[in-house]
């Protein structure tokens, strides 16, 4: 398939979409235009430079008006576009109303094969070298010999049931039960699951009280409408102050400039979302934005071989987050850290 | 006091300690950072179940959203992102309630046709029914036998573990037309919607599925969103279901190690955590 | 009196202040050219590793998303400790009145300033986007005040930087012209100065130790035990640049200064013993999870043991530090022994930092792994660099601040008068 | 030379001691309400600034500080949570969202 073909398939598959602003369109189109004819290089160089400098000089994303944002996106998409050789959108989808995201994972249903980390890296661009990756599968032991004397001291018992997963049953314990236990992060057997094994993916926890928005000396990392944790790459200094306060490992820094080959960049992103970032910012799990604010389940629900993810709107009484919340063995990883999480481990 | 050629001489020499040093620096730099290849490039990868739910990556279509139809994993195989969740499917269709369960959303629901993607059927061109006619339909419904064929799919009939060893290949499969499945009633029932079969014996599970809280759905997360529902059999395989819910498949790849770490380092390094 | 044949008027009195005061600073000897030699060497390193690092990105550092704080930050941790024992120098001169500390106080105060910059300069490369800088500074940027620490950090650094910097070259200016002091503001100023030194430096414990998640360092001990850290090795860089002064200045310093300060150290050293014993006893005995980093620092963790001989060979010079500095003939010793020891203790409190404090807190993770720190050559240079100039700084604003003390930077009406005396 | 002018400064000083009358009262204590009004105005520009991005600090208006204490009492790691501890912990997420985004 030649590359011309497949820019014009991507043209009729972005008039297809749903997207409302013409005049974005436009600004895309024109973007393109000059990206893809040779312009004089001495004048594409001056325009870059200017481009660079305004993106340099740009506020934070939230304080800007609705034509600086505009312009704003319209630069990142020529910059992108041209970088990546392919027509790369930058979205900014608004918020839906009366919706706040909530996420809920089987425990028990968990096998362990990372698919869900591979989705992620490729739905949101992140670097393949040095790899940057958003969810961490822990392999844990089972809790079964919790009983046993040796193990007391790792925490009180409990029913046998609930015990194979290490977690414990109501009331409050003095130590962590199930965490206790072997954490292997680099496990690499032939086929998962393993016998006597259970996993434990931990992502962002997307908390209605986050430590990390707490920490930053600059607000570039806030709390969006529907209770997302997000970032302004672009206003993110790279202080690293959030990566400390996070109690999960949820955030991750780009240490390096990205590398992101042209073929795998997913070209369709958000501005708080997938775009690609720059060196020196932080980066973390936005529960997909650019697909949640669309209407789409993340990537990592869509992977997930088991269906062991789930995700919902905790607004919403009928919705499948509310519904666990509702019927089944529910907690929260380190819940003690107060800093409610909206991440919800379940068993059946 | 100060005499000028001394400290010329002298910052000459620190000059080329400095050049020296700088070269050291630099060679300690990280390497460049290499752009890997992409090696997505299969055609074919599998969902759920290895051998059993092959879908092909399409070159042509160009969907609503992302480019295109799947995209795989270069090291398992694996399907791991969705261009179009609702692909290749049809509405549900009707839902049968059992008892009195609350209504879940499915006025939208569609799934796939399993009977396009069976290995079986696929291999041998022709449906069940081509080599298993009606006139079969004799054989015993509970009678555990060594079979002839489908070792790959039942490697010992006589001992199948699904039930339990209570049950037998035509409490599922209708004798009378191989192409459809048949619960205890007698109901036939298509290949297309084995949850009807499924249903009738795991209540729970088939209650919680019906509300979301079991198997995996792609597409919009809103109630009342269109959402492609996974059956039964795309997850699960039914004939090995009792030894393990899940085929086993091949993990991707573990994560980068801290840089400056090797493996070895790593032995039992990873342990108590959670504070 | 005579007649004066360059006599500037008082607006000009500044700026020729600033003049004489600047060329005194670069005029030397041979001892003194060959110091900033030997600095600018590794600024001349520096200035490439800095280029790297500032193209490429933090991965020419050591850190790791595991381990996020890289020896910049760590270096920096030491900085406040000089800076705010700038108060030990003048609480003496100032509030005890006295007498042989007097004009020694802007020395304390100067030292306290450079470390502030310096302290801003190992930020600086700490930060992912230094080029972003900006977004810090309330009015153009946002400045997250009431909830993150970094922000109280920035304030009251800059305030105890700008103190400083007024308290010194105020002092320096009405001793050019010679004036005497309005101490209805000198004095306050001074006041407000001493009491914002623990300041910066608990704040900077609060940075630490306002992280939940990082148990270990989630000690309501951590500010006194900078406080004592500071109260050992500022006194200790102020003693070796007293002597070091005494040796190559006309400026007098009395052995009663040098005593004072070997004291002081004393006390620090000892107070900063104790406050590991304590805290020691009260991570180690209960042995809960908050043990953990403390564990890995001493004995290690499964084999992996990268931080033992660091942990035991800093804590075993501290205390043979402070056995030797009990003993008042080596305290005697200002041309030997003290100052070998001075610097060791500054070295040791500033090895103390990352190889006990900061890496191995940060094992194991939020999620239980176990990593190893290495720096990486890059980082070293650049640390030097900073180090470097950071030292020649110090060394050229003494060298006028000396100046102006004894007398050889002058506003030519007072030299001209004091001549004709 | 230094000596001389060191003279000269501490009777100076002295000097300035000695003055300690009404005006020279009032005089500090206009200045030391001005200092604290100074204060005070750049305390507000700083904090202003901060509450530039809406809903950022989600932890002025996160409530419940009985709730907050019995769970870092309990030291919850992975503990499943009871019915009641399930609504709770429902109604004060959603509480709070209802408060950063009105």
């Amino acid at each position: 398939m030649s590359e011309d073909k497949r820019k014009n398939d991507i043209d009729e598959g972005q008039d297809d979409g749903t997207t409302k602003e013409s005049r974005r369109d436009f600004l895309k189109k024109m973007g393109v235009a000059a990206a893809v004819t040779t312009v004089a290089p001495a004048a594409t160089a001056a325009t870059t430079k200017a481009a660079s400098i305004a993106e340099h000089l740009q506020t934070h994303f939230e304080m800007m008006s609705d034509s600086q944002k505009e312009a704003a996106i319209a630069r990142l998409e020529k910059r992108y576009s041209e970088q990546f050789e392919k027509q790369v959108t930058v979205a900014n989808t608004p918020a839906p109303d009366e919706v706040l995201f909530g996420y809920a994972l089987n425990i028990s249903k968990c096998i362990g094969c990372r698919r869900c980390v591979e989705a992620c890296v490729r739905e949101n661009n992140q670097s393949r070298d040095p790899a940057i990756q958003w969810i961490r599968v822990l392999q844990m032991e089972r809790g079964n010999d919790t009983f046993e004397l040796e193990n007391w001291h790792k925490g009180s018992p409990s029913s046998s049931r609930i015990g194979d997963y290490g977690v414990q049953s109501g009331g409050h314990a003095d130590k962590a039960v199930g965490i206790s236990g072997h954490t292997d992060h680099y496990y690499e057997p032939e086929q998962v699951p393993e016998e006597n094994a259970f996993y434990f993916p931990v992502q962002c926890q997307q908390c209605e009280d986050p430590a990390c928005v707490r920490a930053c000396p600059v607000q570039a990392t806030y709390r969006d409408p529907n209770g997302i944790v997000v970032i302004d790459y672009n206003w993110c200094i790279g202080c690293r102050m959030c990566q400390l306060a996070c109690p999960y490992w949820a955030r991750r820094f780009n240490w390096s400039e990205p590398a992101l080959p042209n073929e795998e960049m997913n070209p369709k992103t958000h501005y708080l979302g997938n775009r690609p970032r720059m060196r020196g910012v932080m980066e973390k799990c936005t529960f997909c934005l650019q697909r949640v604010r669309d209407g789409r389940y993340p990537a990592c629900v869509e992977a997930c071989p088991v269906g062991a993810r789930k995700f919902g709107n905790l607004l919403d009484p009928e919705s499948e987050v509310r519904k666990i919340l509702a019927t089944k063995k529910v907690f929260r990883f380190k819940e003690d850290f107060n800093t409610e999480p909206k991440f919800f481990y379940y068993m059946d | 006091m100060i005499s000028p050629k001394k400290y010329v001489r002298a910052t000459v020499f620190y000059g080329f300690f400095a050049v020296v040093t700088s070269g050291l620096v630099l060679q300690d730099m990280p390497s460049q950072a290499t752009t890997p290849e992409d090696k997505s490039g299969a055609k074919e990868c599998y969902e759920s179940i290895k051998g059993a739910t092959e879908l092909v990556k399409k070159d042509n279509v160009v969907p609503k959203y992302g480019y295109p139809n799947v995209k795989c994993s270069p090291t398992t195989g694996a399907v791991l992102w969705y261009g179009d969740p609702y692909d290749d499917t049809e509405p549900m269709g009707d839902m049968p309630t059992f008892g009195d369960h609350t209504d879940g959303d499915f006025a939208q629901a569609v799934i796939r046709t399993r009977t396009k993607h069976l290995k079986t059927i696929i291999q041998n061109g022709t449906k069940c029914s081509g080599c298993h006619p009606a006139a079969d339909a004799t054989t015993q419904k509970n009678d555990p036998r060594e079979l002839m064929m489908h070792q790959d799919i039942v490697s010992n009939a006589t001992k199948l573990q699904h039930g339990r060893g209570a049950i037998w290949c035509f409490d599922c499969h209708n004798a009378a037309n191989r192409d459809t499945l048949v619960d205890h009633k007698g109901q036939e029932i298509s290949l297309n919607e084995p949850y009807k079969l499924c249903g009738s014996c795991h209540g729970v599970t088939y209650s919680e599925w019906r509300m979301g809280l079991h198997g995996k759905r792609t597409g919009e997360w809103r109630v009342g969103g269109k959402k492609r529902w996974w059956t039964c059999t795309e997850c699960h395989n039914p004939h090995t279901v009792q030894e393990h819910r899940f085929q086993p498949i091949a993990p991707e790849l573990p994560p980068a190690l801290p840089r400056g770490m090797t493996k070895d380092d790593f032995k039992g390094a990873s342990g108590h955590g959670g504070h | 009196m005579t007649t004066t044949t360059q006599c500037a008027s008082p607006a000009q009195k500044p700026i020729a202040f600033a003049r004489d005061f600047c060329i005194y600073a670069v005029k030397g000897g041979k001892v003194y050219y060959s110091w900033l030699l030997f600095l600018s060497f590794f600024v001349l390193v520096g200035l490439v590793t800095t280029y790297i690092q500032m193209t490429t990105g933090l991965i020419v550092t050591g850190a790791t998303d595991q381990i996020i704080w890289e020896l910049f930050v760590s270096n920096f941790i030491h900085c406040p400790s000089i800076a705010s024992a700038a108060v030990l120098v003048v609480t003496p001169a100032y509030i005890y009145k006295r007498k042989d500390m007097k004009q020694l106080a802007v020395i304390g105060e100067a030292i306290a300033m450079v470390f502030v910059i310096i302290g801003f300069n190992f930020i600086f490369f700490h930060m992912g986007r230094p080029d972003r800088f900006w977004h810090t500074i309330p009015g153009i940027g946002i400045f997250n005040f009431p909830s993150s620490v970094l922000t109280y950090d920035i304030i009251v650094l800059n305030v105890y930087l700008v103190l400083n910097a007024v308290a010194v070259f105020y002092y320096l200016y009405k001793h050019y012209v010679d004036q005497p002091l309005n101490t209805k503001f000198y004095t306050p100023l001074i006041w407000f100065a001493v009491a914002w030194g623990p300041f910066i430096h608990i704040i900077t414990a609060f940075i630490l130790s306002s992280n939940a998640q990082m148990a270990v360092w989630h000690s309501a001990l951590m500010p006194f035990s900078f406080l004592a850290m500071a109260a050992a090795a500022g006194p200790a860089l102020v003693i070796v640049t007293l002597l070091v002064i005494r040796k190559f200045t006309k400026l007098e310093v009395a052995d009663s200064v040098i005593d004072f300060f070997s004291q002081v150290i004393i006390w620090g050293v000892g107070l900063l013993i104790l406050m590991f014993a304590v805290e020691f006893f009260t991570e180690l005995y209960p042995a809960t999870h908050h043990a953990a980093p403390l564990e890995y620092a001493i004995k290690g963790h499964n084999g992996m043991k990268p931080y033992t001989p660091w942990f035991w060979g800093v804590m075993t010079v501290f205390v043979v530090q402070f056995l030797l500095l009990c003993n008042s003939k080596i305290r005697k010793s200002y041309n030997f022994l003290l100052p070998l020891i001075c610097i060791s203790v500054f070295l040791s409190v500033l090895i103390e930092k990352p190889s006990v404090l900061i890496f191995p807190a940060f094992s194991p993770t939020p999620l239980g792994e176990y990593a190893v720190y290495h720096p990486t050559l890059i980082e070293i240079c650049n640390v030097l660099f900073i180090w470097a100039t950071g030292f020649m700084l110090l060394t050229m604003i003494l060298k006028g601040v000396v100046g102006v003390l004894v007398g050889d930077v002058r506003d030519s009406d007072v030299a001209v008068e004091g001549g004709a005396k | 030379m230094a000596e001389k002018q060191m003279e000269s400064v501490s009777t100076q000083k002295e000097r300035n001691e000695v003055v300690a009358d009404k005006r020279g009262f009032l005089r500090l204590a206009g200045a030391t309400l001005g200092v604290v009004v100074a204060a005070c105005w750049t305390g507000l520009a700083i904090t202003k600034s901060a509450q530039k991005v809406e809903g950022a600090n989600t932890r002025a208006h996160s409530v419940d500080e009985e709730l907050r204490q019995q769970q870092i009492m309990a030291g919850k790691k992975m503990v499943v949570m009871t019915q009641e501890e399930k609504q709770k912990m429902l109604d004060r997420i959603l509480r709070n969202h209802y408060r950063t985004v009105s």
